[in-house]
């Protein structure tokens, strides 16, 4: 598999690091209300046969995370962008 | 029972029907598995014909006398897992959640030939985990200890020890020297789709319904209870759905709306050429990922990590290879000339601590096994009696009791490894 | 020595005037440059080569590729034995050593032959059925025995001595296969402009053509070859040769390993055995042919059965007649060729069977040109002669049986295009009903297929679509081709109709010569369930042999639809999987084994302490010095020493591989305060703090000291195991979870040699090496305090009063390229105090002495409140792991926590990895209530001590606790004590 | 008070100068340790990138890149390392004084870190350079794709590196961990002996 960095350019893959689900979101909250989403946020995935947003640490290359838009059955990727938008990017 | 299937079911295997059958030519050999259309209703439908769906079947109706029971498979039986792993079979775990389990496993994969009356080559040459530096060692007494309490065989043996087990791994020039080993005399290896065929043959006989080519397109639910799925072949009732799925469980879950601590992982193994005996117990390396076994046609059997991402796609990519053949020459250079045959990919259900779930779901009627990790295969005995037993009476067996659903939400992990929410890293 | 009695006078490839000596199961022979080890045992009438897996029956050579079953050698002796090689692919060279293999005590007189009396019995699965009894029995005797009768070759007799090297290539096409299709796809693509590389399994190129007798623009069409191959030498184009591409990757990643010196006896000096190419194509071009099939009959498996291509190679290419009577049995016009190659070469072509129940006119010309007897419609029934065929029986269509005497039967099934590279990533192969063979089907992207792995059999088509590749993969890469000439040539028939197995055959019929499938055992696993491909490969190992099935998968399944009253097609056979053919081990590590498995990192001491006689240990990726023994100490005297004299004096440790991590920034302290438990952002300027970091699900990840150098500018040191883990961590914090913030992180973890000087001492030694004018007073420099300063004449450095040992010390630190420097410098200005080094051995110790955890605690199943470490929770801010380690679980009382562990006999020592029991309770899985994590001898106290994990732990200080060591026999009473043993109230590190 | 500390380079002992490997036709690559640069960190502070690259170009008539490549300042290298981030090189600065200078010049501006001490620079140069480099690197350093300014961040043989063309001859200055510099030695010296290489002083 190839990433193309939106910095370096398109990488081995074995240059970076795989995190995962790049849609779940960390909470806000704290009061005891939260601690589905929390758990949610924490264990639980979709992991869908298809297109799937995830995050990849550059490790190797220019330590940007990103999120990249991956087919999970074809490996096929769609599309690759920072994981933040800082400036200079 | 029409006298056809009468005729299955009185095919006994043994030398004497071996040679008797010779004598005639082979001709006389029965199916070993009837080739049904599904029933409109069965008290079980169990979604998945692979190990642990066909064993869970068996023990339905071996150990709690429920028949009625279809086992639904997409593809062929026994195509998932069964049939794609390393064949490893062995108890040697950590953590009190897992131990009794897998020992448990380990114990009827001991009379598994003859309570199939099918020989599956189950053969405890013995597991050997090397171990390299002192932390290392610790741990793994740790967990030998952990074994031993819970009955389990487990012995460490220093660096002569290993040798004399292994006298070709690189003890003198590696990055890694080898300073001693874990091993469970019991472990082994056991010939991975002979347990599909052993455990549908005995359901077959006591009246399960296999369908192959059967895929599962929709579970359908009513005011919170299951009533049946639907089918490549129609509609299928059930008091009962059993997803037996591992590798697609968020797939199939997600047909009755189930989100699950869990990522599909591909993870890619290896054969080479067969050669003369080499290697006679399973070894795993303890600086890198590698675990090797020699099968009994003369192959060498290994397997490294996982490939690291979510995929679906059964195969994996360069690094692991490279990474994988890196560790086989560091243990042991004498291998180096050998050729891999064949490399191919499976599909892991890797759960969020690494270890898996047999539990009920939050839809009435709808219960749920996966999330097996690295360990689905040796489990399969094990999985499939603590499935049934759950499926029987509703209530989990004691061995698999913390393999539940909501440990996540309370924190009552089982995480062997220690390494968190992040499947890759099991 | 045999002379070469089956070379043919004249024509070949080979180089009759440079004759190369080798060697066959010990006797010695000749052959030439340019031969295979297969067409040299040919030339010399060898033809009886192997013998098969399961019967033990005797086998030649059945093809002139990689796709050979049959013809396996164990090639080369000692530590370069390579078993399972395939003689058809072995280039002849100089001192060659080839023994067959899976015989005893001879290839001529096999004991383990009797198998095959015993075949009714050991047909396809016969071993699920029986060996049960007595259970026990499986392990110590049937396996063994099974075992022992298993296996081909023998594996090497030690590490294998070469060298092999890996190589990324990157190209705009990648052809693969050097016959007419990829010759021509090569020659468009690069005369595009495009960068190629083209890969050829073979040691020459041409593919097919230099089996045959074709004509391209009205030359020999070698004369092509050698024009293509210039031109292609003067444009932008690699040719790889003896480069298998041998696996397809996700991004148009292909994997190649390339032989650089299988060819010759030993590698030269400097030079790789073989290369792993990693190479990357925005297109590839699988040109790499067809494979032919035999056709399924009784004993079709006898040394001097051949297939009819593989005659051509053998008589063309390489002058060499595998026999001197020649029986052709067919079921296709391409077949015929080989009588009329064998005929022109004065070779007797005694009958051409046709199995078609329609022959061709093309094949009646063919038989009539050849002048040899033809058989329409017809098969060959039956094959007499064990080690070598001596006469065939041909079964008319009339009934009529002609016995006919001969020494070669070539055969021809048809052909299989070359389609596996094009299956790897999932794509499934379909069914061509035209060609009776399967063809590539849906492909992976950026690839394309051109030749016969299309299915184009024909030179003419070839060479075609050979050029509208070339110029597709061109375009595809933004390249503008113009159009050139075509080369000219005929296509030539390639009619077919395929018979796949004759019914009325006698004997056994082998589907899958290497593994001795045969159609009984097929019939019986269809007759037993087993009808779907991938459950007949698994039940009767149909495919599963080193060939993988190249030459009898299809049949298999055509065998299969007969038998289950289906077509071929609607069968389908298993799938292909990487490699195409089989790859060393040694080549995919390449570099990476003995002392370069991994690269080892060297702390700045490292070659100091080596001189200092250091005994070194791994950590994680580095080489760390374990201890420093002195002459006729013993490692623990040594670490004994070590300790009592950081206790009494001074020592210094290099600790250097800590984790560094520069945070800056306007939100540094921010952005502290929400990855670690506790609070940073109020840590004044000049002053250092402990830190423990979660993970987001609250157990405990890491911990160290993060120190305060300027308002927006801290100095993190995290463990040295966790160091990448950390940086990697708080990276996705700044960039996705908090990417609002003014942080910056950098790594100067290499930048920094750090060293420990620990002991009542330390300050004195300190004294003497940094500048003027920095005071290091305890009043000036208390505990905690840190500070930027210059040592030894105006190097910068970084001073931190921390101390992991509990006595007074400090960690100092300078640019990495003075870290020599300063630990002679330290130890020089030391001595007067009595400095020792001292290494990671008695670094555990003091730590263990004083109850700080490390890696045998923190090991990721552990909270804070397990370590005690509950009251640096911060109950003011988020931060990673807060909300979860809330949770009901983590925090319940009952939960294994830190202790210390002190032996009630002072001279037992606790094992780490024992558990705990209570004192008067048995053994067992119910009474576990915890387990020992670190030990150490104290010599400050003079006896063991431990540490661990107990139920309950700090409720429990002063109880009497078991710790139980089953695996080593062992088992110590011990008090359960606070995890601190020297100086609980930390005075020494104060003063 | 002790005496002044030497500077020793990661590669002591290893980089003796002469020839080594197949001695075939021309002389495969040349390898030289650099010693005495400085090498220092440079990251945008949030908020802040245009008025670094302002004060970049004031202070070394230099346009900070924001891609991988390598920009010549007055005496300093600036070579992409990542977005808002750069590896800045320099003779004239020697060792710790550069970043001494960047934080003097970039203050408020970018966060700063000298990496001089840990840092092992090796220049490969000549004909097979990019043949032993391709031996690790995986990245095509092909002139159509690679610009002869061009620089990257990636792995040879699982150690990580910083690369940059110094010039078209071919050169290229690779960037180590110090700690690592004897595996990389290792890797080199195996994978240029197939083309003969010599070792100069640095």
């Amino acid at each position: 598999m190839r990433i193309k960095c939106p910095y370096c350019g398109e990488r081995a893959l074995e240059e970076f690091t795989y995190r995962g689900d790049a849609t779940v979101k960390r909470p806000r909250s704290l009061e005891s209300d939260a601690a589905e989403a929390w758990t949610d946020y924490v264990y639980f995935r979709h992991n869908p046969a298809g297109l799937h947003r995830e995050h990849w640490y550059h490790g190797a290359g220019c330590h940007a995370w990103l999120t990249v838009t991956r087919d999970t059955r074809t490996h096929e990727i769609v599309a690759v962008e920072f994981a933040d938008k800082r400036e200079g990017t | 029972m029409n006298p056809y299937e009468r005729r299955i079911a009185s095919m006994r295997y043994s030398l004497a029907s071996l040679l008797a059958n010779a004598v005639t030519g082979n001709c006389n050999w029965q199916p070993v598995w009837r080739e049904p259309e599904p029933k409109p209703a069965y008290d079980v439908v169990i979604v998945g014909g692979g190990g642990h769906g066909l064993a869970t079947a068996h023990y339905l109706a071996k150990e709690h006398g429920i028949t009625n029971v279809a086992v639904l498979e997409k593809s062929y039986l026994g195509s998932g897992n069964v049939g794609r792993n390393t064949t490893i079979v062995r108890s040697n775990y950590l953590l009190p959640g897992n131990l009794p389990f897998y020992e448990w496993s380990m114990k009827l994969w001991e009379g598994l030939e003859q309570d199939l009356n099918y020989n599956a080559m189950v053969s405890q040459r013995g597991v050997l985990n090397v171990f390299h530096s002192d932390p290392q060692r610790d741990a793994y007494a740790r967990r030998g200890n952990a074994m031993r309490l819970h009955g389990v065989d487990a012995e460490l043996l220093d660096r002569d020890g290993v040798r004399k087990l292994v006298p070709f791994v690189d003890f003198d020039n590696a990055r890694f020297p080898v300073r001693g080993g874990l091993f469970q005399a019991r472990g082994g290896t056991v010939r991975h789709d002979a347990v599909a065929w052993g455990y549908a043959r005995a359901a077959d006989r006591r009246g399960v319904d296999i369908i192959q080519n059967c895929e599962v397109t929709g579970i359908r639910i009513e005011n919170g209870r299951v009533l049946g799925v639907e089918t490549a072949k129609g509609f299928v009732g059930a008091n009962k759905v059993a997803l037996s799925v591992a590798g697609s469980s968020s797939r199939v879950g997600a047909l009755a709306g189930l989100r699950l601590p869990i990522e599909s992982h591909s993870v890619q193994a290896f054969v080479t050429e067969s050669i003369k005996p080499l290697i006679d117990v399973v070894m795993t390396f303890g600086a890198g990922h590698f675990y090797v076994s020699q099968s009994d046609k003369g192959g060498l059997v290994f397997g490294g990590d996982i490939e690291g991402y979510n995929s679906y796609a059964q195969r994996g990519n360069m690094p692991v290879i490279e990474d994988v053949a890196e560790g086989g020459m560091a243990l042991m250079p004498v291998i180096g000339r050998l050729r891999i045959v064949r490399s191919w990919g499976g599909l892991l259900d890797m759960t969020m601590d690494g270890s898996p779930i047999i539990d009920k779901t939050p839809v009435e009627g709808l219960y749920f096994n996966g999330g097996w990790c690295y360990g689905g295969f040796k489990a399969t005995p094990a999985a499939g009696w603590c499935f049934a037993h759950l499926l029987a009476r509703d209530e989990p067996h004691p061995y698999a009791a913390a393999y539940r659903l909501d440990r996540f939400a309370h924190g009552a992990v089982i995480d062997e490894k220690g390494m968190g929410a992040q499947p890759n890293l099991h | 020595m045999t002379s070469q009695s089956n070379r043919l006078r004249d024509g070949g490839l080979i180089d009759r005037a440079k004759t190369v000596r080798f060697s066959f199961d010990g006797e010695t022979l000749t052959g030439y440059q340019g031969d295979t080890l297969a067409s040299a045992l040919l030339a010399n009438g060898k033809k009886l080569v192997g013998r098969s897996f399961k019967y033990h029956r005797p086998r030649g050579i059945l093809t002139a590729g990689s796709e050979e079953p049959n013809a396996l050698v164990e090639l080369r002796t000692g530590a370069r034995r390579e078993p399972n090689t395939r003689a058809t692919t072995i280039e002849l060279y100089d001192g060659l050593e080839a023994a067959s293999q899976n015989r005893w005590p001879s290839l001529k007189f096999d004991v383990m032959a009797v198998n095959q009396l015993f075949a009714p019995i050991f047909g396809a699965g016969f071993y699920y059925k029986t060996f049960m009894w007595p259970a026990s029995f499986w392990e110590k005797v049937y396996e063994p025995a099974i075992r022992r009768a298993a296996g081909l070759g023998r594996a090497a007799s030690a590490p294998d001595p070469d060298h092999y090297d890996k190589a990324h290539a990157f190209c705009d096409v990648l052809v693969i296969g050097s016959g007419p299709a990829g010759l021509a796809t090569a020659l468009e693509a690069a005369r595009a402009g495009a960068r190629v590389i083209l890969a050829e399994e073979d040691f020459r190129l041409g593919g097919r053509l230099l089996a045959e007798r074709y004509e391209i623009d009205g030359k020999p069409a070698l004369d092509w070859v050698r024009a293509a191959e210039e031109e292609l030498a003067s444009l932008d184009c690699r040719i790889l040769r003896r480069t298998t591409v041998f696996g397809v990757y996700d991004g148009g990643t292909y994997a190649a390993i390339e032989r650089v010196n299988d060819h010759v006896k030993l590698p030269p000096a400097h030079e790789p055995r073989q290369r792993l190419w990693k190479i990357v194509a925005r297109q590839a071009v699988v040109a790499a042919g067809a494979i032919e099939r035999p056709i399924v009959f009784g004993d079709n498996d006898r040394p001097g059965i051949m297939l009819a291509g593989a005659v051509r190679t053998y008589v063309n290419r390489y002058g060499v007649t595998p026999g001197r009577r020649a029986v052709v049995f067919t079921d296709n016009d391409d077949a015929f060729q080989t009588a009329v190659d064998l005929a022109d070469h004065g070779v007797e072509v005694v009958a051409m069977v046709d199995a078609r129940a329609m022959p061709s006119v093309k094949a009646k010309e063919i038989a009539a040109k050849a002048k040899a007897p033809y058989f329409a419609n017809s098969v060959v029934q039956r094959v007499r002669g064990r080690q070598a065929v001596k006469s065939v029986d041909i079964a008319a269509p009339n009934g009529e049986v002609h016995r006919i005497d001969c020494d070669l039967l070539a055969m021809s099934g048809g052909w299989n295009p070359t389609l596996h590279l094009t299956t790897h990533l999932n794509g499934k192969p379909v069914w061509n009903a035209d060609l009776s063979a399967l063809v590539p089907g849906a492909l992976p992207p950026g690839m394309s297929v051109a030749g016969a792995s299309a299915g184009q059999f024909g030179l003419a088509a070839c060479l075609a679509s050979g050029r509208l590749a070339g110029t597709e993969a061109a375009k595809a890469c933004g390249f503008k081709p113009k159009r050139h000439k075509a080369p000219k040539a005929a296509d030539e028939s390639t009619e077919a109709s395929p018979v796949w197995q004759v019914e009325t055959s006698r004997g056994k019929a082998f589907v899958d010569f290497q593994n001795d499938v045969t159609i009984s055992d097929i019939k019986l696993a269809a007759r037993e369930g087993f009808r779907v491909p991938e459950h007949l490969k698994r039940y009767t190992t149909l495919g599963m042999a080193t060939d993988q099935g190249k030459t009898g998968n299809l049949n298999g399944a055509a065998v299969l639809a007969n038998v289950t009253g289906r077509y071929v097609g609607a069968v389908g056979t298993t799938t292909f999987r990487p490699p195409f053919t089989p790859v060393a081990i040694s080549a995919l590590a390449g570099h990476h084994r003995g002392p370069d498995f991994r690269p080892a990192r060297l702390a700045p001491s490292h070659k100091w302490a080596e001189e200092q006689g250091a005994v070194f240990v791994e950590t994680g990726p580095w080489l760390r010095a374990l201890y420093y023994p002195r002459a006729g100490e013993s490692p623990q005297d040594s670490v004994n020493r070590e300790v009592a004299n950081v206790r009494t004096q001074v020592g210094v440790c290099d600790v250097s591989t800590l984790g560094k991590i520069e945070v800056q920034g306007t939100d540094a302290g921010v952005f502290l305060d929400r990855v670690y438990a506790n609070t940073f952002s109020t840590l004044p300027v000049g002053k250092a703090r402990y830190g423990l970091m979660l993970r987001e699900d609250g157990f405990v990840m890491d911990d160290g000291t993060t120190a305060r150098l300027a308002e927006d500018r801290y100095f993190m040191t995290t463990t040295t195991a966790n160091a990448v883990k950390v940086m990697q961590h708080l990276e996705f914090c700044q960039q996705v979870l908090w990417p609002e913030l003014d942080v910056q992180l950098v790594s100067v973890t290499e930048q920094w040699a750090q060293y420990a000087v620990a002991g009542p001492r330390a300050r004195d030694v300190l004294q003497r090496l940094v500048d003027p004018g920095h005071d290091i007073s305890n009043e000036a420099f208390p505990y905690l305090a840190c500070g930027e300063i210059n040592v030894c004449g105006g190097v910068p450095a970084r001073l931190y009063r921390l101390s992991f040992s509990g006595e007074l010390a400090y960690e100092i630190g300078v640019p990495a390229r003075y870290g020599d420097a300063l630990i002679r410098a330290i130890m020089m200005e030391g001595a007067a105090f009595g400095i020792q080094p001292y290494g990671t051995e008695a670094l555990g110790v003091l730590r263990i002495e004083k109850g700080h955890p490390a890696g045998g605690e923190l090991n990721g199943q552990t909270t804070a409140h397990d370590l005690g470490f509950g009251k640096l929770l911060s109950a003011k801010k988020d931060f990673i792991g807060r909300f979860m380690a809330a949770r009901p679980v983590l925090a319940d009382a009952n939960r294994e926590k830190f202790v210390g562990l002190r032996p009630l006999d002072r001279e037992a020592r606790i094992r780490a990895g024992a558990h705990l029991v209570p004192k008067d309770a048995e053994a067992t899985a119910k009474n576990d209530q915890g387990y020992v994590t670190s030990i150490a001898y104290s010599p400050s106290l003079g006896h063991w001590l431990a540490l661990g994990m107990l139920a309950r732990g700090p409720e429990r200080h002063g109880e009497v606790v078991r710790a139980v060591d089953p695996l080593r026999g062992e088992e110590v009473l011990a008090e359960v004590v606070p995890p601190c043993f020297v100086d609980p109230e930390g005075e020494r590190l104060r003063v | 008070m002790s005496r002044p500390l030497a500077s020793v380079s990661g590669l002591a002992g290893l980089t003796v100068p002469g020839s080594y490997g197949a001695k075939v036709g021309e002389l495969g690559v040349t390898i030289a340790e650099r010693t005495g640069l400085g090498i220092a960190t440079v990251a945008a502070c949030k908020g802040k990138s245009e008025a670094l690259k302002a004060a970049a170009r004031k202070a070394y008539g230099v346009e900070l890149p924001e891609r991988s490549i390598v920009a010549s300042g007055r005496d300093i290298l600036f070579i992409g390392t990542g977005p808002g981030q750069w590896l800045a090189v320099s003779e004239k600065y020697a060792n710790e004084e550069l970043a001494r200078e960047l934080a003097g010049r970039l203050q408020g501006l970018a966060s700063v870190a000298d990496q001089s001490g840990g840092r092992t620079v090796i220049r490969i140069s000549g004909p097979r350079a990019r043949d032993v480099l391709a031996k690790g690197l995986p990245i095509d350093l092909d002139p159509r794709v690679f610009p002869s300014n061009g620089a990257a961040t990636s792995t040879i043989s699982l150690m990580g590196v910083q690369l940059w063309q110094a010039d078209d001859t071919p050169a290229y200055e690779l960037a180590i961990f110090r700690s690592l510099s004897g595996s990389f030695w290792r890797w080199l010296a195996a994978s240029a002996a197939e083309f003969g290489y010599e070792v100069k002083p640095g």
